[in-house]
């Protein structure tokens, strides 16, 4: 269960957003919609835990997220910015970015995620020769190697074409249907099935 | 495997698949204490006095140089936002990323010293102490740049910068270092400076790289 | 992170007001001293027999060694609580501080050449301790140039503190490692701060001077933090009236 | 007293230029501060004037 109580964000001397709350329990999908540069990201970092909130407090099974050493294995977070490395391949880059989140994952695990997510047959390409889509592809396999019960992703869909958005999609029900939880902002509008979706709109 | 043999792996096989990157800070290393003779002159007695503090002058920007390198890549690719999320301590990582800095950047340089050393007619006995001088100093010099290049990640002019924070605070190995080489030839023996610098690097291995992993956190919030 | 928001204890509106009302009187006790310590130092310290009168610069040069170092300190003291306690203002303060301090090292390093110069026969002299100083001011640069680069205060605040605290910490590494380098190689012999005979006068001079560098120091960086917290807080209420009463 | 008269004063013993050199500088110095600190100080509060007028029609 991850509870926001009333936080607030500056930038500089900006005002990016107060008081913003929620809760969500498993199976809860939070959509967060709004412009670039509203404070989606920023709101998403500060619930990772990388930004500090001016006032207010996170909290993940009623600890403060700062004190919780369980936060961290819970959590996975995918940011705007791929954490690839162009002179790796598609396999290896899968599996350093597991095993720097705590979990080993097989060579053929890898193999087997990549081969799903489409990029059968380039797996062992270094990353540089790949398309934006495909580096992307690289970056989201971990979601489906992943055990973590909370997901927090920063436009996850950018760069993806249609069979690509099916298939996140299609993921993304069979993580909320198994009880996981679910934070992202998209552009597009995307239906997602969930028990009970939650939405926050930052104006401005 | 544990997280922290991951970062190491990993760095290993990323500073393997850019030898390039090795090699430039190698080569910076030459040209610096290759200049020096040509700047003040071929005389055999001078350049023997000036040598130990040149290789370790040249040392010294070769290893600040090369600071850019530690975190600015994984900065860039979001890879370092996901180093902090993970569950295992930010120092930790910092102390094996430096660690591997040091053995792709600083390494070389130590091995190639003795051979420069050759060019400012230092003798056999000198060259060891240079040798094993650069081999404590240097790793002092990659922990506290550390903090440095956390510090200015993605600033602009961040490379000037690094060079004001750090060089400073690089003064004591510098003085330890050269004076090491500099005690030998003058009969005094060199082991109260090695053992100086040991404790240096001591003290270097216990505190930067928890500063390093702070201010890290500083930079990316 | 659940800190006690000391700042509202030390808000930097009320502190803005206080300020303002504390610099006259460190000002006025300031240039009272320098005038008292002024003529002590030229006309009731006799004569040096060693130095003659070039030994009067220590008057300024040794309080101005005294002031760099201890406001390094005081600085980073700041830096850190403000890093600790996440309080503003004493980020603001160190902020403050840093010029002042850099100023009164480089004051100590020219009229520490300006003493070298008919004494060593030399401006400038690889002694440890004007050595040190010119370290020290390297530090002092770094901290104020990291600080320049970085355009959002709260992630300026604590960088620089960081950089303070590890400089802090360095200080004595430092002056210790220059000193060892310095009797290898063999100094200078004659030590601008070790008057050969320091009579009480002299001592009594110098005390004052310090003094009246310390509440320069004060005034000065109440006068520059109040700059600061107009320039931070330059969107809340409280500026707004204020400019509206000046007016 | 140890001077006689102003010339020897401003002589020091031979060391005026060294002597008056650091305080003069010195004191030039601590001056010059001021009066960068009272510019600032100005500048700031005509900008934030003018940022006040803007935002109060």
């Amino acid at each position: 269960m991850l509870e926001a109580v009333s936080l607030e964000c500056m930038r500089g001397d900006r005002r990016l957003f107060a008081d913003v709350g929620f809760s969500l329990a498993p199976g809860e999908l939070l959509h967060v919609r709004g412009r670039n540069g509203s404070g989606k990201s920023s709101l998403l970092r500060m619930l990772c835990g990388l930004v500090l909130p001016e006032s207010g407090e996170i909290k993940w099974n009623g600890l403060n997220i700062r004190r919780s050493d369980e936060y961290k294995h819970s959590l996975t977070y995918l940011g705007h910015l791929n954490g690839i490395k162009e002179e790796l391949s598609g396999v290896e880059n899968l599996r350093i970015n597991c095993g720097l989140a705590g979990s080993d994952v097989g060579e053929s695990a890898a193999l087997d995620a990549l081969a799903r997510i489409g990029l059968a047959g380039r797996e062992h390409l270094p990353v540089k020769v790949l398309s934006q889509g495909q580096r992307r592809r690289v970056m989201l396999a971990r979601l489906l190697v992943a055990s973590t019960p909370l997901w927090i992703l920063d436009e996850p869909l950018a760069a993806l074409d249609t069979d690509a958005i099916g298939l996140m999609r299609s993921l993304f029900e069979f993580h909320l249907e198994n009880g996981g939880m679910l934070i992202l902002t998209t552009h597009q509008e995307l239906d997602i099935a969930a028990k009970t979706t939650h939405e926050i709109r930052f104006s401005s | 495997m544990t997280i922290v043999m991951w970062v190491l792996k990993r760095d290993l096989l990323l500073a393997m698949r850019r030898k390039s990157d090795v090699l430039t800070t190698l080569f910076f290393f030459v040209i610096m204490v290759s200049l020096f003779p040509l700047g003040v002159g071929p005389e055999p007695q001078l350049l023997k006095a000036m040598g130990p503090g040149v290789l370790w002058v040249a040392a010294l920007l070769a290893s600040m140089l090369s600071l850019g390198r530690l975190f600015a890549a994984d900065h860039g690719d979001g890879t370092l936002e996901q180093m902090l999320l993970c569950p295992e301590s930010l120092a930790l990582i910092v102390l094996a990323k430096t660690a591997v800095h040091w053995i792709a950047s600083e390494l070389p340089l130590v091995l190639m010293a003795p051979l420069l050393g050759l060019q400012f007619g230092l003798s056999g006995d000198a060259l060891w102490v240079l040798a094993l001088s650069l081999l404590l100093g240097t790793p002092v010099l990659s922990l506290v740049g550390a903090i440095g290049a956390s510090l200015t990640l993605g600033l602009r002019g961040g490379g000037v910068l690094v060079s004001l924070l750090v060089l400073p605070l690089y003064i004591p190995v510098l003085i330890f270092g050269a004076g090491a080489v500099d005690a030998n030839a003058s009969g005094l023996g060199a082991g109260g400076h090695l053992s100086l610098l040991g404790a240096l690097l001591v003290l270097a291995l216990l505190a930067t790289p928890k500063a390093a992993a702070a201010a890290l956190r500083i930079s990316l919030e | 992170m659940s800190t006690i928001n000391w700042y509202k204890y030390a808000s930097p509106a009320s502190f803005y007001g206080l300020a303002g009302k504390m610099i006259p009187g460190f000002a006025a006790l300031s240039g009272i001293l320098f005038i008292v310590g002024l003529y002590i130092g030229f006309f009731v310290a006799p004569t040096d027999a060693q130095q003659g009168e070039a030994y009067r610069i220590i008057f300024i040069h040794v309080p101005a060694a005294w002031m760099s170092m201890f406001i390094y300190v005081i600085m980073a003291i700041y830096a850190g609580i403000g890093l600790a306690f996440n309080t503003r203002l004493s980020s603001m303060m160190a902020q403050a501080l840093a010029p002042t301090g850099a100023l009164f090292c480089s004051i100590a390093l020219f009229t520490g050449a300006f003493w070298g110069k008919p004494m060593w026969g030399a401006w400038w002299v690889w002694d440890a301790r004007l050595t040190s100083q010119l370290i020290l001011f390297f530090l002092y640069i770094g901290f104020i140039s990291l600080q320049a680069a970085i355009d959002d205060p709260k992630r300026s605040d604590r960088a620089g503190a960081l950089i303070a605290l590890v400089g802090v910490v360095n200080v004595p590494i430092i002056y210790f490692s220059v000193k060892w380098w310095n009797t290898l190689h063999q100094g200078a012999s004659i030590n601008l701060t070790r008057a050969p005979s320091m009579a009480h006068t002299m001592l009594a001079g110098m005390l004052i001077m310090a003094l009246a560098c310390w509440m320069y120091a004060i005034a000065v960086t109440l006068y520059r933090v109040r700059l600061v917290i107009l320039e931070r807080e330059r969107h809340s209420t409280w500026v707004a009236q204020l400019l509206k009463d000046m007016k | 007293m140890n001077w006689e008269n102003v010339s020897q004063f401003l002589h020091m013993g031979g060391y005026g230029f060294y002597v008056w050199g650091s305080f003069g500088l010195s004191f030039a110095l601590l001056a010059l501060e001021l009066l960068l600190l009272s510019v600032r100080r100005r500048t700031l509060l005509k900008r934030l004037g003018q940022i006040q007028r803007l935002n109060t029609p």
